[in-house]
């Protein structure tokens, strides 16, 4: 077998087996939370017969371990349950959801990526000159400002004194893609404003890490321009740093998003997951935290994966 | 020592936040909690940030706020450091089982995103400041860790922790006296992004409703508490989240200093 | 009084009022003849339009919801219900019943057997006639304690239904005059077969039909063409958005992506107000916030304590500070003058530090801190509320006292069983309701462990009353017992601050029965 | 010489740098004083020197290079005529690559390792447009040729991991000569590679100087490699001047005291210590990595007498390093026994008495890395006093102090950091730690190799002059034979994890040679004009060639 292969197999068994141990930890974990999902479902107007119907009907009494091997069959077989407070099938219920957060995650990654390597090619180029100064500066602002906070400034800017966008971002199945686009244009923008200054720094980081190189040194004495050198020379030797931070941001924007999701009324995951959590409604927390850590370990794993082919000397071994 | 000037405005601004939080007691013009004025008064010689939405004076709540904000967002980066670099270097300095274990179990905590985990321990935990500190520190660790034990791996294969060794030193000198001094610059301009970062989690911890109770409040709290103004230019809102900024600009200025002296101090080419 | 000259416009413009009908009880309003009839020249002539595409921002929907009328608990699932289901009976803004499925009602003299008339002709959206079988399913559905409905402790009152052919009749255990009002609770959405088959079906008799269901997100409906009553649906279709953002919400009706909008923050109202293209309207309701004592136990079992509590609220300051402005002071009792029968001649009570002093000393209390325990979530600023009362008791030298509690597990873990607690009610439609809900020492939800033999004889004694008078007497008396030695403060009433967009929403009426023109807004008002 | 124009004039060159010096306020520092240098086309300069000199940073001067933050601050640089110092950056870049083209020390780092060789050595030609992508393929495979490299047609198509250092050196001066240029910089191109390949390189590199017609700058540290390539020497220090002569004058009849010092370097001699019962004493030991299938040591059965010194010489990749891991424990073998004083060692350090650990200390090649540059040079040298001897407070600063006197470093070190001190200094530091322990072994990996050959010399003196004193056993790993002839009493010739050649100096170095042994002696460049061709010459007649397939 070729070792690159052996390498990605490795790594993706490697990928699985963290997940199944995740999938324990979450079931478990949220299975030993303290506190009474029937009373957190009915909350105030809970008369004592209301929630004993509901206890009984939830069926709770099976030990933890019996439930999380049925859960784990029905995870695999793609069933993730029901939920415990309006009985909609949770698979059915997160499948749209988790297809509008990668939505909004995919329209961030394609404006923030390609943007924090240009940025960062351009602040690095001109490291320590005033175009990484104001590209710095702006970053170091967006980064320090909490999402909600950014989402509102924008929400003000744009809905209230310039009203180009709307600032409530649902999408529904059957609207033109164009429609969805511009729905979520304020979240995108949100986001974009809070992963790019990361990416951006670490890529140019990454690419002044190589300058350090001595083949960089190579490039200078051949008399090529500083631009061609960042991108044929120092860029795809920083590929590997950048790819990890780009991967650890895209999880962030399916994962983090529940502020932006809260604040626009985006309808999916987080937003879901919130209203769950305050219910307690614990197939649901579990199926989301599953989903959640899916998507992270998956996205390392494509990370490392990249990586890897990235890498000549695993590439062409001698 | 050459102090660039964005480095010195960082170190300006982060000690002015330090002393106000420190002797915020003392700054307070008025109690923090307590109705002075009427909703929203703007800025005026009585109350020089205004007042908030029940007519409590800004400028009061903002210093206790800082108080807390720092307090809560350092004490949890404290811990978080503690934690996350005592297991990070042990795990480089054993290897083996140990080093294999504690990185496992990191990976797995990182898999689960941490503010969903927060969200359910401080939905079902009892909202104290305590909680806040141990459910963000432990959280944060994680992060710490990973680092420690990379920077520690480089330290530890350097030949000067090779002749301790062979000297015969006992793994609390190895940690303490070698790798420890070599390991700081990195780890301090990395405590300083994980303060803010901690600075935002709580934030949005507040804004979630999850986070500092009142009548105290953080700093994102009380953007929280007069978020609605936001949009009608009242500066109740406008000041916490400036405030917020400031701190983390500030905060960064002075670790992208300290990082960039860890650079250089590992020399560049030539 | 403006609300009901408003109702009675909205009235004629949608030309259910003749023109002397319209005149003659406006004057007796003491609006001059002139007026009045100037006012109905306006408002028959201020047209209804039909169609477009009504979009309706609300805060209050979770990704939990589901369409089970009975389940209902939020403003989002509460309208959305209003607008595809219809019930037997509605509320006017005027407190008087508006009768829907229900095509009258008649009752046996002592109020134990009342009868309902079902209106014929009215389908269901899947096409099905509306039945009196249909009615009495429903109505057994929601006594089943397996369907957790909300309106259990209503409809559980009733001992026998009966069906026969276009009549339903109802049999109570207890004598009671207000049965039409008790059934206007919004649970009791008429389903087919009474939703036995399938509770969430969204199938009704409603002016809407539903088309999508997204539960935390959107509700679209579109206009059922064979709804029989035409003054109501004006839209073509309606989009019900759950929006719980404040900010979002408001910036979302400023900038017209939806033309109505509920909850706004006391804060803003003001500047809102001002904002182009923004209309507020406020509806005066029967929701109350109130800090509520267990009148059994130490130290609120002594009177003289409950008393001196009651007298240290700055009940104002409260109004003032907590839903800014927007809201009247309360009285100690769970009654305003939304309710049918008020008196208002009972004094209010108010700040007096010397009383209060006067009676906490006269009380005994040993001078150990007294712990009331308030959450965020509690009501909308009950922080801030409890901070103000402990500011003004201190004042009076009462050892006031306040622990924070968090959001979650509040309602089951300090509500009914902490001694002294913050929480809210949304009211209920009559006096009697309210009462028998929460007052009664029999009661489910007698969140006080209230418990006066001569509270509960005046209470079954005036639901069994058919003559007002008396009846209001009864209230009043009963009024003035919880007033004085129930276990309830009541610093404030809330108002239902709402908004939309000016000059492109017509038919708003400001009901003080429930949000939203009691959940109706989208179907009864127009765009312009 | 000739009127014609000079292809390169330099003129009163003055280069200047800031140093940031650690706890003071950054400085001007001056690295070069005003140097001329004048070069014709097709010669070849040699630029000589010590680090410090300013050879590497008045070579790239000539492409109007500052190496990190270097500037280029007075005098003129003429290439082909035209002013070059103060030139546009646009303007340099189209003589950078063309006119002037760089061989580096470190082909291996010097080629970006995720793109294939072909695409690298043709690059320049095609950014200036030299010649169509096919013309520079073909003349990339002639350079390939003549340079001797195997397949080369195919070996363009490598990645630089996949082709070994020497090969890599070859590569990049084909890259060099690729875009024909009027001037190559040669900068230290074999200083990195083992002695048997150096010749080879060598070899190639002054073949495709003769060839190709080419002017170069030849710039090393060993006066004997560039005498064998150079028209002409020039020798620097501290950014002065100190000689310009023909290689003949320079080699043979040096002006200066200074070339003089450096033409006689490596002239410690050292009698051998007869025969003696071992000290050290490693039977039949094996070795190998974690992980790996092979053993890097092979069944290695030496000794060493107290008192002297066993010098283990061998090529990058013998296992000599590899062997002191052995010996110290950190490597423990997989077979054999290591005796010490009398008593079996155990394998693993963490097995060992203090006793034994302080029995045997060791010496790095890089004394920057094997001190914590967080510690006082006082902290170093006491800590073994405090952790072996008990030694506190003032005592111990005595003592600290009479080890700085015995290593020849005066007052006021014990408060200064590593950073502050130069690399001779350092490695002073490091034996005197290994002395603070009083053992009776000392391990030396390699500690002169990152030295300048003056200071090396200081240090060997000094390491004789401490074994004189107090009887300390040396095991010193080296590559360098003319340090081995310098200090040893026993020799062992390591080759692929086998000792090839083992005992008395005398008898070692004196033939019949093995294979290897010879080939090894062999390669040690000479410090006298025509011995690389004789060498070659002596080669090709015999069919032999180098050890490693480079």
């Amino acid at each position: 077998m070729h070792p690159i292969v052996k390498l990605l197999v490795q790594r993706i068994a490697l990928g699985l087996v963290l997940l199944l141990a995740v999938s324990a930890v979450i079931f478990l974990g949220v299975e030993a939370l303290p506190g009474d999902t029937a009373q957190a479902i009915l909350g105030q107007s809970a008369t004592p017969q209301a929630l004993e119907n509901l206890r009984a009907q939830m069926g709770l009494d099976q030990p933890a371990l019996t439930r999380y091997f049925n859960w784990l069959g029905g995870v695999m077989t793609g069933d993730l349950g029901k939920a415990l407070t309006n009985g909609v099938d949770i698979s059915q219920a997160i499948g749209q959801r988790l297809g509008n957060t990668l939505f909004l995650a995919g329209c961030a990654a394609v404006i923030a990526v390609p943007l924090a390597l240009i940025l960062g090619a351009v602040a690095a180029r001109y490291a320590g000159r005033w175009p990484d100064k104001v590209i710095s500066a702006v970053t170091l602002t967006t980064i320090s400002l909490p999402e909600f906070v950014a989402a509102y400034f924008v929400i003000y800017l744009l809905t209230i004194l310039f009203p180009v966008f709307q600032p409530v971002a649902m999408v529904f199945p059957g609207m033109s893609f164009w429609a969805k686009l511009q729905a979520v244009a304020l979240p995108v923008i949100v986001l974009v404003m809070v992963v790019l200054a990361h990416m951006m720094r670490m890529t140019r980081a990454a690419i002044l890490n190589v300058m350090q190189s001595a083949y960089i040194e190579t490039a200078e004495l051949k008399g090529l321009s500083p631009m061609t050198i960042i991108w044929k020379h120092a860029f795809p030797n920083a590929i590997a740093p950048v790819i990890s931070v780009v991967a650890i941001n895209l999880a962030y924007l399916v994962v983090g998003v529940v502020v932006v999701e809260v604040v626009f009324s985006y309808n999916a995951l987080g937003q879901y997951l919130v209203d769950h959590v305050t219910k307690r409604d614990l197939p649901v927390v579990q199926a989301v935290g599953l989903i959640f850590a899916a998507v992270y370990i998956g996205l390392n794993i494509i990370a490392d994966v990249t990586a890897i082919i990235a890498n000549p000397r695993l590439r062409h071994p001698k | 020592m050459r102090i660039p000037p964005s480095a010195l405005i960082g170190l300006i601004l982060t000690g002015v936040f330090i002393f106000s939080a420190i002797f915020a007691d003392l700054l307070m013009p008025y109690a923090y909690d307590l109705p002075v004025g009427t909703q929203w008064e703007g800025p005026s010689a009585t109350h020089w940030l205004g007042t908030d939405t029940i007519g409590r004076d800004i400028l009061s709540r903002l210093i206790k706020g800082g108080q807390i904000t720092i307090f809560v967002a350092l004490a949890a980066s404290i811990l978080s450091f503690a934690m996350g670099s005592f297991f990070g270097f042990l795990a480089a300095v054993s290897g083996g089982w140990t080093d294999q274990i504690l990185s496992r179990v990191c990976d797995l905590m990182m898999a689960i995103p941490s503010l969903i985990v927060a969200l359910v321990l401080l939905s079902v935990l009892p909202l104290n400041l305590t909680v806040l500190i141990l459910v963000m520190g432990v959280l944060d660790s994680t992060r710490v860790f990973r680092l420690a034990r990379a920077v520690a791996m480089d330290i530890a294969v350097m030949e000067y922790v090779e002749a301790a060794k062979l000297r015969g030193e006992k793994w609390g000198w190895v940690i303490f006296r070698e790798i420890l001094p070599n390991a700081l610059s990195p780890l301090v301009a990395e405590f300083g992004l994980r303060f803010i970062f901690a600075v935002l989690f709580i934030s949005t911890l507040s804004f979630l409703g999850l986070g500092v109770q009142p009548p105290l409040a953080d700093w994102g709290g009380m953007v929280k508490e007069n978020k609605d103004g936001l949009s009608w230019g009242i500066s109740a809102a406008l000041v916490p989240a400036l405030a917020i900024a400031l701190l983390a600009i500030s905060v960064n200025l002075v670790a992208d200093w300290v990082l960039s002296r860890t650079s250089s101090l590992k020399g560049g080419r030539g | 009084m403006t609300e009901k000259l408003d109702w009675m416009v909205a009235r004629a413009r949608q030309g259910k009022m003749t023109r002397r009908e319209f005149v003659g009880r406006t004057t007796a309003m003491g609006v001059s003849a002139a007026l009045a009839s100037a006012l109905y020249t306006k408002a028959a002539h201020a047209e209804v339009k039909k169609g477009g595409t009504m979009r309706v921002g609300l805060a209050g929907g979770e990704s939990t919801n589901t369409l089970d009328p009975a389940l209902a608990a939020s403003v989002v699932p509460q309208v959305g219900n209003a607008s595809w289901g219809e019930q037997l009976v509605d509320m006017n803004p005027d407190g008087t019943i508006d009768f829907r499925i229900g095509e009258e009602v008649s009752s046996s003299p002592d109020s134990k057997v009342w009868t309902f008339k079902i209106r014929q002709g009215v389908t269901f959206s899947d096409g099905k006639p509306v039945t009196a079988e249909d009615v009495l399913a429903t109505f057994k559905r929601h006594t089943d304690e397996n369907a957790q409905s909300g309106a259990l402790g209503i409809v559980k009152g009733i001992s026998d239904m009966k069906a026969e052919g276009d009549k339903l009749t109802l049999t109570l255990d207890q004598p009671s005059a207000d049965l039409p009002y008790l059934l206007t609770d919004y649970h009791l959405i008429i389903q087919p077969g009474g939703g036995y088959d399938n509770p969430n079906a969204g199938v009704g008799a409603g002016p809407y039909i539903l088309e999508t269901f997204e539960p935390g997100v959107r509700y679209v409906l579109k206009k059922n063409p064979n709804y029989w009553d035409d003054s109501i649906g004006h839209a073509d279709s309606i989009e019900i958005l759950s929006i719980n953002d404040n900010t979002a919400r408001t910036a979302a009706l400023q900038s017209g992506q939806v033309h109505m909008m509920n909850r706004i923050d006391p804060k803003i109202a003001q500047l809102l107000a001002n904002a182009p293209g923004v209309e507020v309207r406020r509806a005066v309701g029967r929701g109350h916030y109130v800090f509520i004592m267990h009148v059994d136990k130490a130290p609120f079992d002594n009177n003289d304590l409950r008393m001196a509590l009651k007298l240290a609220v700055k009940r104002e300051e409260m109004v003032e500070k907590v839903l800014g402005g927007l809201g009247s002071v309360g009285n100690d009792f769970p009654i305003n003058a939304a309710y049918p029968l008020f008196d208002d001649t009972i004094p209010q009570r108010e700040y007096d530090a010397a009383a209060a002093k006067a009676a906490y000393d006269k009380s005994g209390h040993d001078g150990s801190p007294i712990i009331l325990r308030t959450a965020p979530g509690a009501f909308p600023g009950a922080v801030d509320a409890a901070n103000l009362f402990a500011a003004s008791a201190q004042a009076a030298g009462i050892p006031l006292q306040i622990q924070l509690e968090p959001d979650d597990g509040y309602w089951s873990n300090v509500w009914n069983v902490q001694p002294f607690c913050a929480s809210y009610w949304g009211g209920r439609p009559t006096q009697d309701t309210m009462y028998s809900t929460a007052y009664l020492s029999t009661a489910e939800w007698n969140d006080t462990k209230f418990n006066n033999a001569k509270f509960d004889e005046l209470l079954l004694a005036a639901r069994a009353e058919l003559d007002e008078t008396k009846r209001k007497a009864d209230y009043s008396a009963m009024a003035h017992i919880v007033r004085d030695e129930g276990g309830l403060i009541l610093p404030m009433f809330n108002e239902f601050v709402a908004g939309i967009r000016a000059n492109e929403i017509g038919g708003w009426i400001d009901d003080p029965n429930a949000e939203m023109m009691n959940y109706r807004a989208p179907s009864k008002c127009w765009l312009v | 010489m000739t009127s014609e124009k000079p292809l390169l004039e330099i003129r009163g060159l003055v280069i200047e740098a800031t140093s940031y010096p650690p706890g003071e306020a950054p400085k001007n520092v001056t690295l070069v004083h005003g140097v001329d240098v004048t070069l014709q086309k097709g010669r070849v300069l040699g630029l000589i020197g010590e680090s410090g000199a300013g050879k590497s940073t008045i070579g790239l001067s000539s492409m109007a290079y500052g190496r990190g933050g270097v500037r280029l601050t007075g005098g003129e640089i003429l290439l082909n005529g035209r002013e070059i110092r103060e030139a546009r950056p646009a303007t340099l870049r189209q003589i950078r690559g063309r006119e002037v083209t760089y061989v580096s020390q470190s082909a291996a780092a010097s080629f970006n390792p995720s793109k294939r060789l072909m695409d690298q050595v043709i690059e320049t030609s095609l950014s200036h447009k030299i010649m169509s992508k096919p013309e520079a393929e073909a003349r990339a495979v002639m350079l390939f040729r003549k340079l001797g490299l195997p397949s080369p047609e195919t070996i363009g198509s490598r990645y630089p991991h996949q082709v070994s250092g020497g090969q890599l050196q070859r590569v990049m001066t084909a890259m060099a000569l690729c875009p024909k240029p009027d001037l190559v910089i040669f900068d230290e191109p074999t200083t990195a590679l083992d002695v048997t390949t150096q010749i080879d390189v060598l070899a190639a590199i002054k073949e495709a100087i003769q060839d190709t017609g080419v002017a170069a700058l030849y710039i090393t540290h060993d006066l004997a490699v560039v005498a064998q390539v150079a028209d002409e020497i020039m020798v620097l220090r501290h950014g002065k001047k100190v000689e310009l002569g023909t290689t003949d004058q320079i080699i043979n009849r040096p002006a200066e005291d200074y070339t003089k010092a450096l033409v006689s370097v490596r002239g410690i001699e050292h009698d051998e210590k007869p025969e003696a019962p071992p000290l050290l004493r490693i039977d039949c030991v094996s070795a190998r990595y974690a992980g790996t299938t092979f053993d890097v040591l092979k069944n290695i059965s030496i000794g060493l007498p107290a008192g002297q010194t066993l010098a283990v010489v061998g090529e990058s990749g013998s296992g000599k390093s590899t062997l002191a891991r052995a010996i110290t424990g950190l490597l423990p073998p997989t077979k054999g026994r290591i005796h010490f004083d009398g008593r079996q060692l155990s394998a693993d350090f963490a097995g060992r008495s203090r006793d034994d650990l302080r029995q045997i200390q060791m010496i790095y090649q890089m004394a920057d890395t094997a001190m914590n540059p967080r510690q006082t040079v006082g902290t170093i040298i006491g800590r073994p006093l405090e952790f072996y001897f008990g030694l506190k407070g003032s005592a111990r600063d005595k003592r600290v102090q009479e080890l700085l006197d015995q290593i020849e470093m005066g007052r006021g070190f014990a408060d200064r950091y590593p950073a502050e001190l130069s690399g001779g200094q350092k490695q002073r530091v490091c034996i005197a730690r290994a002395l603070a322990a009083k053992p009776k072994l000392i391990i030396c990996d390699e500690v002169t190799s990152a030295l300048d050959p003056l200071v090396a010399d200081g240090i060997l003196k000094l390491l004789l002059e401490l074994q004189a004193e107090t009887q300390m056993a040396y095991l010193f790993i080296t590559h360098d034979l003319a340090t081995v002839r310098a200090i040893a009493d026993k020799i062992a010739v390591m080759y692929k994890g086998e000792v090839r050649r083992y005992g008395q100096k005398s008898d070692v170095l004196a033939p019949p040679f093995d294979d290897y042994t010879d080939l090894l002696l062999s390669s040690v460049p000479e410090m006298r004009l025509g011995w690389l061709e004789e060498v070659i010459a002596h080669r090709k007649a015999n069919g032999t060639t180098s050890g490693n397939t480079v």
